[in-house]
Protein backbone atom coordinates (compact mmCIF):
# COMPACT_ATOMS: atom_id res chain seq x y z
CA UNK A 1 0.00 0.00 0.00
CA UNK A 2 1.19 3.44 -0.66
CA UNK A 3 2.37 5.93 2.22
CA UNK A 4 0.05 8.88 1.21
CA UNK A 5 -3.10 6.03 1.83
CA UNK A 6 -1.54 4.54 5.18
CA UNK A 7 -0.88 8.33 6.25
CA UNK A 8 -4.28 9.05 5.59
CA UNK A 9 -5.55 6.27 7.93
CA UNK A 10 -3.17 6.74 10.28
CA UNK A 11 -3.91 10.45 11.12
CA UNK A 12 -7.65 9.70 10.83
CA UNK A 13 -6.86 7.60 13.89
CA UNK A 14 -4.36 9.14 16.10
CA UNK A 15 -7.01 12.48 15.68
CA UNK A 16 -9.98 10.70 16.46
CA UNK A 17 -11.43 14.11 15.74
CA UNK A 18 -12.64 15.69 12.17
CA UNK A 19 -9.42 16.41 10.32
CA UNK A 20 -10.13 18.89 7.51
CA UNK A 21 -9.53 18.64 3.56
CA UNK A 22 -7.30 21.63 4.18
CA UNK A 23 -4.94 19.53 6.56
CA UNK A 24 -4.40 17.04 3.75
CA UNK A 25 -3.86 19.65 1.25
CA UNK A 26 -0.80 20.58 2.73
CA UNK A 27 1.06 17.19 3.75
CA UNK A 28 -0.13 15.88 0.54
CA UNK A 29 -0.12 16.38 -2.99
CA UNK A 30 -3.16 18.97 -3.70
CA UNK A 31 -3.89 17.65 -7.35
CA UNK A 32 -6.91 15.56 -7.64
CA UNK A 33 -6.72 15.00 -3.70
CA UNK A 34 -10.04 15.05 -3.03
CA UNK A 35 -10.73 11.87 -5.19
CA UNK A 36 -8.10 10.18 -4.42
CA UNK A 37 -8.98 10.64 -0.30
CA UNK A 38 -12.93 9.36 -1.67
CA UNK A 39 -11.54 6.49 -3.03
CA UNK A 40 -8.90 5.81 0.49
CA UNK A 41 -12.06 6.00 2.03
CA UNK A 42 -14.23 3.77 0.53
CA UNK A 43 -11.20 0.85 0.54
CA UNK A 44 -11.06 1.19 3.97
CA UNK A 45 -14.57 0.78 5.00
CA UNK A 46 -15.15 -2.02 1.99
CA UNK A 47 -12.71 -4.05 4.43
CA UNK A 48 -15.88 -3.99 7.34
CA UNK A 49 -13.60 -3.54 10.23
CA UNK A 50 -16.07 -2.13 12.73
CA UNK A 51 -14.14 1.07 12.22
CA UNK A 52 -15.22 3.48 9.68
CA UNK A 53 -14.26 7.02 8.04
CA UNK A 54 -16.40 8.88 7.63
CA UNK A 55 -17.16 12.13 5.36
CA UNK A 56 -18.40 14.91 7.13
CA UNK A 57 -18.72 18.93 7.21
CA UNK A 58 -14.60 20.21 5.91
CA UNK A 59 -12.92 16.53 6.23
CA UNK A 60 -13.08 13.39 7.38
CA UNK A 61 -13.64 11.49 10.60
CA UNK A 62 -12.62 8.12 11.95
CA UNK A 63 -15.93 6.23 13.99
CA UNK A 64 -17.20 3.21 14.81
CA UNK A 65 -19.51 1.47 12.57
CA UNK A 66 -23.32 2.25 14.38
CA UNK A 67 -23.93 -1.46 13.94
CA UNK A 68 -21.68 -2.07 17.08
CA UNK A 69 -23.40 1.17 19.21
CA UNK A 70 -25.09 -1.20 21.16
CA UNK A 71 -22.17 -2.86 22.59
CA UNK A 72 -19.85 0.06 22.88
CA UNK A 73 -22.24 2.34 24.34
CA UNK A 74 -21.81 1.10 27.29
CA UNK A 75 -18.08 1.57 27.85
CA UNK A 76 -17.74 4.73 25.73
CA UNK A 77 -21.03 6.59 25.63
CA UNK A 78 -19.98 9.81 27.00
CA UNK A 79 -22.07 12.32 24.74
CA UNK A 80 -23.67 15.14 25.55
CA UNK A 81 -27.43 15.82 26.11
CA UNK A 82 -29.43 15.03 23.05
CA UNK A 83 -30.87 18.63 21.02
CA UNK A 84 -34.19 19.91 22.20
CA UNK A 85 -37.16 20.52 19.96
CA UNK A 86 -36.99 24.02 20.59
CA UNK A 87 -32.97 23.82 19.81
CA UNK A 88 -33.61 21.76 16.79
CA UNK A 89 -36.52 24.24 15.27
CA UNK A 90 -33.96 27.10 16.14
CA UNK A 91 -31.10 25.13 14.22
CA UNK A 92 -33.27 24.42 11.10
CA UNK A 93 -34.22 28.11 10.73
CA UNK A 94 -30.75 29.27 11.19
CA UNK A 95 -29.63 26.77 8.93
CA UNK A 96 -31.36 27.83 5.99
CA UNK A 97 -31.87 31.58 6.58
CA UNK A 98 -27.84 32.36 7.99
CA UNK A 99 -26.98 34.82 8.14
CA UNK A 100 -30.27 35.35 10.70
CA UNK A 101 -30.76 37.93 13.35
CA UNK A 102 -32.31 36.31 16.79
CA UNK A 103 -35.52 38.72 15.65
CA UNK A 104 -35.99 37.31 12.37
CA UNK A 105 -35.69 33.86 13.76
CA UNK A 106 -38.21 34.73 16.51
CA UNK A 107 -40.53 36.27 13.83
CA UNK A 108 -40.37 32.66 11.75
CA UNK A 109 -41.15 30.63 14.77
CA UNK A 110 -43.58 32.59 16.63
CA UNK A 111 -41.62 32.31 19.52
CA UNK A 112 -38.89 33.92 21.24
CA UNK A 113 -35.69 32.12 20.64
CA UNK A 114 -33.39 33.45 22.94
CA UNK A 115 -32.84 30.63 25.51
CA UNK A 116 -32.34 28.10 22.30
CA UNK A 117 -29.94 30.63 20.79
CA UNK A 118 -27.82 30.78 23.50
CA UNK A 119 -27.89 26.80 24.13
CA UNK A 120 -26.79 26.24 20.75
CA UNK A 121 -24.27 28.92 21.23
CA UNK A 122 -22.87 26.93 24.14
CA UNK A 123 -22.85 23.96 22.26
CA UNK A 124 -20.69 25.54 19.16
CA UNK A 125 -23.63 24.97 16.86
CA UNK A 126 -23.83 28.39 15.78
CA UNK A 127 -21.91 31.34 16.31
CA UNK A 128 -21.58 35.08 15.18
CA UNK A 129 -21.06 35.83 12.13
CA UNK A 130 -21.14 39.92 12.48
CA UNK A 131 -24.12 42.27 12.52
CA UNK A 132 -26.65 43.38 10.15
CA UNK A 133 -27.12 47.07 8.86
CA UNK A 134 -29.99 48.04 10.17
CA UNK A 135 -30.58 50.26 13.27
CA UNK A 136 -29.38 48.75 16.16
CA UNK A 137 -27.52 46.78 14.47
CA UNK A 138 -28.17 43.17 15.58
CA UNK A 139 -26.07 40.46 15.88
CA UNK A 140 -26.34 37.71 12.84
CA UNK A 141 -25.75 33.81 13.17
CA UNK A 142 -24.42 31.05 11.17
CA UNK A 143 -24.47 27.53 11.55
CA UNK A 144 -20.56 25.82 11.82
CA UNK A 145 -18.64 22.92 10.84
CA UNK A 146 -19.64 20.99 14.85
CA UNK A 147 -23.28 21.89 13.56
CA UNK A 148 -22.46 19.56 10.31
CA UNK A 149 -20.28 17.06 12.21
CA UNK A 150 -22.94 16.76 14.96
CA UNK A 151 -25.59 15.51 12.53
CA UNK A 152 -23.17 13.69 10.38
CA UNK A 153 -24.09 15.41 7.23
CA UNK A 154 -20.88 16.99 4.59
CA UNK A 155 -22.60 20.47 3.89
CA UNK A 156 -26.22 21.99 4.17
CA UNK A 157 -27.48 20.63 0.76
CA UNK A 158 -27.83 17.41 2.53
CA UNK A 159 -30.91 18.96 3.70
CA UNK A 160 -33.51 19.47 1.68
CA UNK A 161 -34.45 22.43 -0.36
CA UNK A 162 -38.14 24.02 0.27
CA UNK A 163 -39.06 23.29 -3.25
CA UNK A 164 -38.10 19.25 -2.41
CA UNK A 165 -40.12 19.21 0.34
CA UNK A 166 -43.43 21.21 -0.91
CA UNK A 167 -43.11 18.01 -4.03
CA UNK A 168 -42.73 15.78 -1.26
CA UNK A 169 -45.64 16.83 1.07
CA UNK A 170 -47.86 16.16 -2.86
CA UNK B 1 -61.23 12.99 17.68
CA UNK B 2 -61.93 13.82 21.38
CA UNK B 3 -58.33 12.47 22.03
CA UNK B 4 -57.01 15.26 19.46
CA UNK B 5 -59.14 18.04 20.73
CA UNK B 6 -57.59 17.81 23.97
CA UNK B 7 -54.09 19.17 24.08
CA UNK B 8 -52.09 21.19 26.16
CA UNK B 9 -50.36 24.27 25.15
CA UNK B 10 -47.72 23.54 26.90
CA UNK B 11 -47.27 20.71 24.34
CA UNK B 12 -46.04 23.02 21.82
CA UNK B 13 -43.28 24.94 20.66
CA UNK B 14 -45.31 28.20 19.83
CA UNK B 15 -48.64 29.59 18.51
CA UNK B 16 -47.49 28.19 14.68
CA UNK B 17 -47.26 24.65 16.35
CA UNK B 18 -50.62 24.71 17.86
CA UNK B 19 -52.05 26.42 15.24
CA UNK B 20 -50.38 23.57 12.75
CA UNK B 21 -52.22 21.06 15.22
CA UNK B 22 -55.37 22.55 14.70
CA UNK B 23 -55.54 22.29 10.93
CA UNK B 24 -54.19 19.06 11.12
CA UNK B 25 -56.71 17.81 13.28
CA UNK B 26 -59.26 19.56 11.32
CA UNK B 27 -58.36 18.16 8.04
CA UNK B 28 -57.68 21.79 6.73
CA UNK B 29 -55.86 22.78 3.40
CA UNK B 30 -53.55 25.09 4.28
CA UNK B 31 -53.61 26.98 1.56
CA UNK B 32 -57.51 27.91 2.62
CA UNK B 33 -57.97 28.15 6.16
CA UNK B 34 -61.55 29.60 7.14
CA UNK B 35 -60.26 31.64 9.23
CA UNK B 36 -63.41 32.00 11.46
CA UNK B 37 -63.01 28.51 12.73
CA UNK B 38 -59.33 28.15 13.36
CA UNK B 39 -59.70 31.42 15.20
CA UNK B 40 -62.09 29.95 17.45
CA UNK B 41 -60.54 27.22 17.88
CA UNK B 42 -57.63 28.49 18.98
CA UNK B 43 -58.82 31.05 21.34
CA UNK B 44 -60.36 28.54 22.71
CA UNK B 45 -57.06 27.19 23.85
CA UNK B 46 -55.36 29.84 24.73
CA UNK B 47 -58.01 30.65 27.20
CA UNK B 48 -56.99 27.32 29.25
CA UNK B 49 -54.06 28.59 29.45
CA UNK B 50 -52.92 28.77 33.11
CA UNK B 51 -49.66 26.86 34.39
CA UNK B 52 -47.56 28.58 32.07
CA UNK B 53 -44.97 30.93 32.10
CA UNK B 54 -45.95 34.73 31.21
CA UNK B 55 -43.55 35.49 28.27
CA UNK B 56 -44.50 32.30 26.16
CA UNK B 57 -48.54 33.41 26.86
CA UNK B 58 -47.71 36.55 25.56
CA UNK B 59 -46.85 34.64 22.10
CA UNK B 60 -50.05 32.60 22.36
CA UNK B 61 -52.15 35.73 23.35
CA UNK B 62 -50.63 37.72 20.71
CA UNK B 63 -51.53 35.50 17.70
CA UNK B 64 -54.80 35.32 19.50
CA UNK B 65 -55.68 38.79 18.58
CA UNK B 66 -54.53 38.70 15.25
CA UNK B 67 -56.64 35.89 14.92
CA UNK B 68 -59.44 37.61 15.65
CA UNK B 69 -58.29 40.83 13.71
CA UNK B 70 -58.22 38.87 11.21
CA UNK B 71 -61.72 37.16 11.08
CA UNK B 72 -63.36 40.41 11.58
CA UNK B 73 -61.76 41.51 8.13
CA UNK B 74 -63.00 38.78 6.84
CA UNK B 75 -66.31 39.25 7.95
CA UNK B 76 -66.46 43.20 6.61
CA UNK B 77 -68.37 43.23 3.25
CA UNK B 78 -66.14 43.58 0.70
CA UNK B 79 -67.28 47.39 -0.50
CA UNK B 80 -65.72 48.09 3.14
CA UNK B 81 -62.71 46.72 3.24
CA UNK B 82 -62.00 47.94 -0.39
CA UNK B 83 -62.84 51.70 0.47
CA UNK B 84 -60.80 50.93 3.41
CA UNK B 85 -57.51 49.56 1.45
CA UNK B 86 -57.42 46.26 2.92
CA UNK B 87 -57.57 43.35 0.97
CA UNK B 88 -58.30 40.59 3.30
CA UNK B 89 -57.53 37.50 0.75
CA UNK B 90 -54.02 38.65 0.49
CA UNK B 91 -54.04 38.60 4.65
CA UNK B 92 -54.90 35.67 4.60
CA UNK B 93 -52.28 34.38 2.12
CA UNK B 94 -49.52 35.94 3.64
CA UNK B 95 -50.42 34.06 7.06
CA UNK B 96 -50.88 30.67 5.30
CA UNK B 97 -47.62 31.57 3.48
CA UNK B 98 -46.03 32.22 6.94
CA UNK B 99 -47.59 28.56 8.59
CA UNK B 100 -45.96 26.62 5.91
CA UNK B 101 -42.74 28.36 6.21
CA UNK B 102 -42.89 27.72 9.59
CA UNK B 103 -44.58 24.12 8.65
CA UNK B 104 -41.18 23.10 6.71
CA UNK B 105 -38.87 24.09 9.96
CA UNK B 106 -40.31 22.05 11.77
CA UNK B 107 -40.19 18.81 9.53
CA UNK B 108 -36.61 20.14 9.43
CA UNK B 109 -35.75 19.59 13.32
CA UNK B 110 -37.79 16.52 12.50
CA UNK B 111 -35.11 15.64 9.98
CA UNK B 112 -32.22 16.97 12.15
CA UNK B 113 -33.51 14.55 15.16
CA UNK B 114 -33.09 11.64 13.12
CA UNK B 115 -29.68 12.76 11.89
CA UNK B 116 -28.81 12.88 15.30
CA UNK B 117 -29.95 9.81 16.17
CA UNK B 118 -27.86 8.01 13.48
CA UNK B 119 -24.73 10.28 13.47
CA UNK B 120 -24.43 9.35 17.37
CA UNK B 121 -24.71 5.70 16.67
CA UNK B 122 -20.98 6.21 14.86
CA UNK B 123 -19.13 6.55 17.94
CA UNK B 124 -15.83 8.77 17.77
CA UNK B 125 -12.41 9.14 20.37
CA UNK B 126 -12.73 12.49 21.47
CA UNK B 127 -9.23 12.95 22.93
CA UNK B 128 -6.09 12.69 20.18
CA UNK B 129 -3.42 10.46 20.86
CA UNK B 130 -0.17 11.69 21.05
CA UNK B 131 3.01 10.41 20.13
CA UNK B 132 6.03 10.66 22.46
CA UNK B 133 8.67 12.64 20.87
CA UNK B 134 11.48 10.69 22.30
CA UNK B 135 9.91 7.54 21.02
CA UNK B 136 13.22 6.33 18.79
CA UNK B 137 15.24 6.61 22.20
CA UNK B 138 13.08 5.10 24.74
CA UNK B 139 14.45 1.42 24.03
CA UNK B 140 14.84 -1.37 26.60
CA UNK B 141 18.45 -0.59 26.16
CA UNK B 142 18.26 2.81 27.57
CA UNK B 143 17.46 1.63 30.67
CA UNK B 144 19.89 -1.22 30.97
CA UNK B 145 22.97 1.60 29.93
CA UNK B 146 21.45 3.71 32.90
CA UNK B 147 21.16 0.55 35.02
CA UNK B 148 24.59 -1.37 34.51
CA UNK B 149 26.54 2.22 33.96
CA UNK B 150 25.78 3.07 37.65
CA UNK B 151 26.40 -0.83 39.02
CA UNK B 152 29.83 -0.68 37.39
CA UNK B 153 30.52 2.72 39.23
CA UNK B 154 29.79 1.91 42.47
CA UNK B 155 31.60 -1.14 42.10
CA UNK B 156 34.90 0.73 40.58
CA UNK B 157 34.71 3.59 43.06
CA UNK B 158 35.40 3.67 46.63
CA UNK B 159 33.61 6.79 47.52
CA UNK B 160 34.91 8.71 50.23
CA UNK B 161 31.78 11.00 51.87
CA UNK B 162 32.96 15.18 53.05
CA UNK B 163 32.15 15.40 56.31
CA UNK B 164 30.24 18.60 55.74
CA UNK B 165 30.04 20.80 59.07
CA UNK B 166 31.12 24.45 59.38
CA UNK B 167 33.36 25.01 62.11
CA UNK B 168 32.17 28.79 63.89
CA UNK B 169 35.38 29.28 65.71
CA UNK B 170 37.15 28.74 62.49
CA UNK B 171 35.00 31.42 60.66
CA UNK B 172 35.10 33.87 63.58
CA UNK B 173 39.03 33.59 63.46
CA UNK B 174 38.66 34.07 59.27
CA UNK B 175 36.63 37.49 59.66
CA UNK B 176 38.75 38.81 61.93
CA UNK B 177 41.41 38.65 60.21
CA UNK B 178 39.62 39.94 56.58
CA UNK B 179 38.28 42.76 59.12
CA UNK B 180 41.51 43.86 60.08
CA UNK B 181 42.85 44.31 56.73
CA UNK B 182 39.41 45.81 55.07
CA UNK B 183 38.66 47.69 58.01
CA UNK B 184 34.80 47.84 56.99
CA UNK B 185 32.47 45.60 54.97
CA UNK B 186 29.36 45.16 54.03
CA UNK B 187 26.91 42.89 54.72
CA UNK B 188 26.30 42.24 51.05
CA UNK B 189 29.60 41.84 50.61
CA UNK B 190 30.23 38.67 53.03
CA UNK B 191 27.08 36.95 51.54
CA UNK B 192 28.91 36.78 48.25
CA UNK B 193 31.74 35.28 49.64
CA UNK B 194 30.19 32.91 51.81
CA UNK B 195 29.62 29.46 49.60
CA UNK B 196 26.00 27.75 50.95
CA UNK B 197 23.10 29.24 52.92
CA UNK B 198 24.37 27.38 55.64
CA UNK B 199 27.74 29.38 56.11
CA UNK B 200 26.26 32.65 55.33
CA UNK B 201 24.18 31.47 58.78
CA UNK B 202 27.46 30.93 60.32
CA UNK B 203 28.91 34.02 58.85
CA UNK B 204 26.13 36.26 60.65
CA UNK B 205 26.73 34.04 64.03
CA UNK B 206 30.45 34.73 63.86
CA UNK B 207 29.68 38.57 63.03
CA UNK B 208 27.66 38.36 66.43
CA UNK B 209 30.07 36.70 67.91
CA UNK B 210 32.48 39.48 67.05
CA UNK B 211 30.26 42.44 68.10
CA UNK B 212 30.02 40.57 71.68
CA UNK B 213 33.98 40.53 72.00
CA UNK B 214 33.76 44.01 70.55
CA UNK B 215 35.85 43.53 67.81
CA UNK B 216 33.51 45.26 65.47
CA UNK B 217 30.51 46.97 65.63
CA UNK B 218 27.52 46.97 63.10
CA UNK B 219 25.70 50.05 61.76
CA UNK B 220 22.45 50.01 59.74
CA UNK B 221 20.70 52.98 58.14
CA UNK B 222 17.11 51.51 58.85
CA UNK B 223 15.60 48.19 59.38
CA UNK B 224 16.41 45.44 56.91
CA UNK B 225 18.60 47.32 55.35
CA UNK B 226 21.92 46.50 53.93
CA UNK B 227 24.71 46.61 57.26
CA UNK B 228 27.69 47.90 57.16
CA UNK B 229 30.60 45.98 60.01
CA UNK B 230 33.19 48.10 60.80
CA UNK B 231 36.44 47.26 62.30
CA UNK B 232 37.49 48.52 65.94
CA UNK B 233 40.90 48.00 65.47
CA UNK C 1 -16.54 -10.40 9.48
CA UNK C 2 -18.45 -11.85 12.47
CA UNK C 3 -19.36 -9.31 15.32
CA UNK C 4 -16.43 -10.42 17.67
CA UNK C 5 -13.60 -9.24 15.55
CA UNK C 6 -15.16 -5.94 14.45
CA UNK C 7 -15.58 -4.73 17.95
CA UNK C 8 -12.54 -5.58 19.24
CA UNK C 9 -10.91 -3.51 16.41
CA UNK C 10 -13.65 -0.63 17.19
CA UNK C 11 -12.69 -0.93 20.95
CA UNK C 12 -9.11 -0.20 20.89
CA UNK C 13 -9.58 2.27 18.20
CA UNK C 14 -12.03 4.07 20.65
CA UNK C 15 -9.65 4.10 23.65
CA UNK C 16 -6.28 4.43 21.91
CA UNK C 17 -4.85 3.04 24.90
CA UNK C 18 -3.56 -0.45 26.44
CA UNK C 19 -7.09 -2.33 26.43
CA UNK C 20 -6.32 -5.37 29.17
CA UNK C 21 -7.39 -8.92 27.77
CA UNK C 22 -9.53 -8.80 31.37
CA UNK C 23 -11.51 -6.69 29.84
CA UNK C 24 -11.96 -8.92 26.84
CA UNK C 25 -12.41 -11.74 29.04
CA UNK C 26 -15.24 -9.74 30.18
CA UNK C 27 -17.17 -8.99 26.92
CA UNK C 28 -16.25 -11.76 24.65
CA UNK C 29 -16.52 -15.74 25.32
CA UNK C 30 -13.48 -16.23 27.32
CA UNK C 31 -12.85 -19.71 26.39
CA UNK C 32 -9.69 -19.87 23.78
CA UNK C 33 -9.99 -16.28 23.84
CA UNK C 34 -6.46 -15.43 23.74
CA UNK C 35 -5.46 -16.93 20.29
CA UNK C 36 -8.27 -15.62 18.44
CA UNK C 37 -7.04 -11.88 19.15
CA UNK C 38 -3.73 -13.09 18.29
CA UNK C 39 -5.05 -13.92 15.16
CA UNK C 40 -7.30 -10.48 15.22
CA UNK C 41 -4.30 -9.01 15.44
CA UNK C 42 -2.60 -10.60 12.65
CA UNK C 43 -5.40 -9.89 10.25
CA UNK C 44 -5.52 -6.58 10.66
CA UNK C 45 -1.52 -6.00 10.49
CA UNK C 46 -1.54 -7.41 7.40
CA UNK C 47 -3.77 -5.48 5.74
CA UNK C 48 -1.09 -2.79 6.22
CA UNK C 49 -3.26 -0.10 6.52
CA UNK C 50 -0.47 1.97 8.55
CA UNK C 51 -2.23 1.51 11.86
CA UNK C 52 -1.15 -1.91 13.68
CA UNK C 53 -2.49 -3.65 17.25
CA UNK C 54 0.60 -4.66 19.33
CA UNK C 55 0.46 -7.26 21.81
CA UNK C 56 1.91 -5.49 25.41
CA UNK C 57 1.97 -6.06 28.60
CA UNK C 58 -1.35 -7.66 29.15
CA UNK C 59 -3.42 -6.13 26.47
CA UNK C 60 -3.77 -4.65 23.05
CA UNK C 61 -3.05 -1.80 21.54
CA UNK C 62 -3.76 0.11 18.34
CA UNK C 63 -0.76 2.18 17.41
CA UNK C 64 0.45 3.96 13.87
CA UNK C 65 2.88 1.74 11.79
CA UNK C 66 6.70 2.93 13.18
CA UNK C 67 7.57 3.92 9.69
CA UNK C 68 5.10 6.29 9.31
CA UNK C 69 6.75 8.08 12.82
CA UNK C 70 8.50 11.12 11.48
CA UNK C 71 5.43 12.36 9.26
CA UNK C 72 3.32 11.86 11.92
CA UNK C 73 4.66 13.29 14.96
CA UNK C 74 5.04 17.16 13.46
CA UNK C 75 1.63 17.38 14.07
CA UNK C 76 1.25 14.52 16.83
CA UNK C 77 4.41 14.72 18.45
CA UNK C 78 3.94 15.49 22.46
CA UNK C 79 7.01 17.17 24.00
CA UNK C 80 5.90 16.70 27.40
CA UNK C 81 6.97 13.11 27.00
CA UNK C 82 10.64 13.32 27.70
CA UNK C 83 12.24 11.19 30.54
CA UNK C 84 14.72 13.09 32.67
CA UNK C 85 18.09 11.42 33.08
CA UNK C 86 17.41 11.15 36.83
CA UNK C 87 14.24 9.71 36.26
CA UNK C 88 15.14 7.01 33.50
CA UNK C 89 18.34 6.24 35.78
CA UNK C 90 15.82 5.64 38.73
CA UNK C 91 13.73 4.03 36.59
CA UNK C 92 16.21 1.70 35.58
CA UNK C 93 17.13 0.69 38.92
CA UNK C 94 13.41 -0.21 39.98
CA UNK C 95 13.07 -2.16 37.21
CA UNK C 96 16.18 -4.39 37.59
CA UNK C 97 15.39 -4.49 41.43
CA UNK C 98 11.47 -4.72 42.25
CA UNK C 99 10.23 -4.66 44.05
CA UNK C 100 12.53 -2.01 45.84
CA UNK C 101 12.24 0.73 48.59
CA UNK C 102 13.12 4.40 47.80
CA UNK C 103 16.04 4.04 50.46
CA UNK C 104 17.45 1.26 48.43
CA UNK C 105 17.71 3.22 44.80
CA UNK C 106 19.20 5.91 46.95
CA UNK C 107 21.42 3.90 47.88
CA UNK C 108 22.19 2.58 44.48
CA UNK C 109 22.27 5.83 42.49
CA UNK C 110 24.26 7.73 45.31
CA UNK C 111 22.01 10.62 45.66
CA UNK C 112 17.98 10.72 46.94
CA UNK C 113 15.67 9.75 43.99
CA UNK C 114 12.26 11.11 45.90
CA UNK C 115 11.39 13.17 43.28
CA UNK C 116 12.30 11.20 40.61
CA UNK C 117 10.42 8.68 42.53
CA UNK C 118 6.97 11.08 42.24
CA UNK C 119 7.43 12.14 39.03
CA UNK C 120 7.28 8.56 37.71
CA UNK C 121 4.09 7.51 39.79
CA UNK C 122 2.67 10.49 38.28
CA UNK C 123 3.57 9.19 35.08
CA UNK C 124 2.04 6.03 36.40
CA UNK C 125 5.65 4.22 34.94
CA UNK C 126 5.64 2.45 38.73
CA UNK C 127 3.57 1.94 41.78
CA UNK C 128 4.01 0.85 45.12
CA UNK C 129 3.72 -2.94 45.20
CA UNK C 130 3.67 -3.31 48.77
CA UNK C 131 5.60 -2.91 52.03
CA UNK C 132 9.15 -4.44 52.81
CA UNK C 133 8.77 -6.37 56.20
CA UNK C 134 11.58 -4.61 57.80
CA UNK C 135 11.48 -2.13 60.36
CA UNK C 136 9.23 0.97 59.91
CA UNK C 137 7.80 -1.23 57.04
CA UNK C 138 8.48 1.05 53.53
CA UNK C 139 6.69 1.34 50.68
CA UNK C 140 8.03 -1.28 47.77
CA UNK C 141 8.44 0.16 44.48
CA UNK C 142 7.63 -2.07 41.10
CA UNK C 143 7.29 -0.95 37.39
CA UNK C 144 3.83 -1.15 35.64
CA UNK C 145 2.27 -1.99 32.38
CA UNK C 146 2.44 1.70 31.04
CA UNK C 147 6.10 1.37 31.83
CA UNK C 148 6.10 -1.75 29.93
CA UNK C 149 4.20 -0.41 26.86
CA UNK C 150 6.33 2.75 26.91
CA UNK C 151 9.06 0.80 25.94
CA UNK C 152 7.75 -1.66 23.99
CA UNK C 153 8.55 -4.80 26.36
CA UNK C 154 6.12 -7.34 26.82
CA UNK C 155 6.94 -8.30 29.60
CA UNK C 156 10.25 -7.43 32.57
CA UNK C 157 12.17 -10.66 30.15
CA UNK C 158 12.94 -8.13 27.63
CA UNK C 159 14.95 -6.22 29.80
CA UNK C 160 18.88 -6.84 28.30
CA UNK C 161 20.70 -8.72 30.74
CA UNK C 162 24.16 -7.58 31.83
CA UNK C 163 25.68 -10.12 29.65
CA UNK C 164 23.93 -8.80 26.48
CA UNK C 165 24.32 -5.19 27.54
CA UNK C 166 28.06 -6.04 27.16
CA UNK C 167 27.45 -7.41 24.13
CA UNK C 168 26.22 -4.83 22.94
CA UNK C 169 28.42 -2.28 24.06
CA UNK C 170 31.32 -4.49 21.84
Amino acid sequence: MDNERQLFYATLFLSGKLVSIDFFRKIFDPINLENRLIDYAELFNNLNLGIQIRRVADGYQMVTLSELYDNLVKFFGDKGENLTKSMLETLAVIAYKQPITRVEVDEVRGVNSSAAIRSLLDRNFIKVGGRKDVPGRPLLYVTTNSFLEYFGMVDLSDLPSFREWQEMKG
Amino acid sequence: MTDLLDVKVSNFEGPLDLLLHLIYKNELDIYDIPISLIADQFVEEVRKLEDIDIEVAADFIQMASYLIYLKSKMLLPQQIAIEEGIDPEEERFIFAQRLIEYSFYKDVAVLLKEKEFFAQRNLIRESSITLPVTFISDDPYKLAKSFFSLMEEGEEEIKTVVKDTIDLSEVVKYLEALFQKEKNILWDRLLSIASSKREAVVFFLAVLELVKQKVVDVLQGSNFDNFMVVCNG
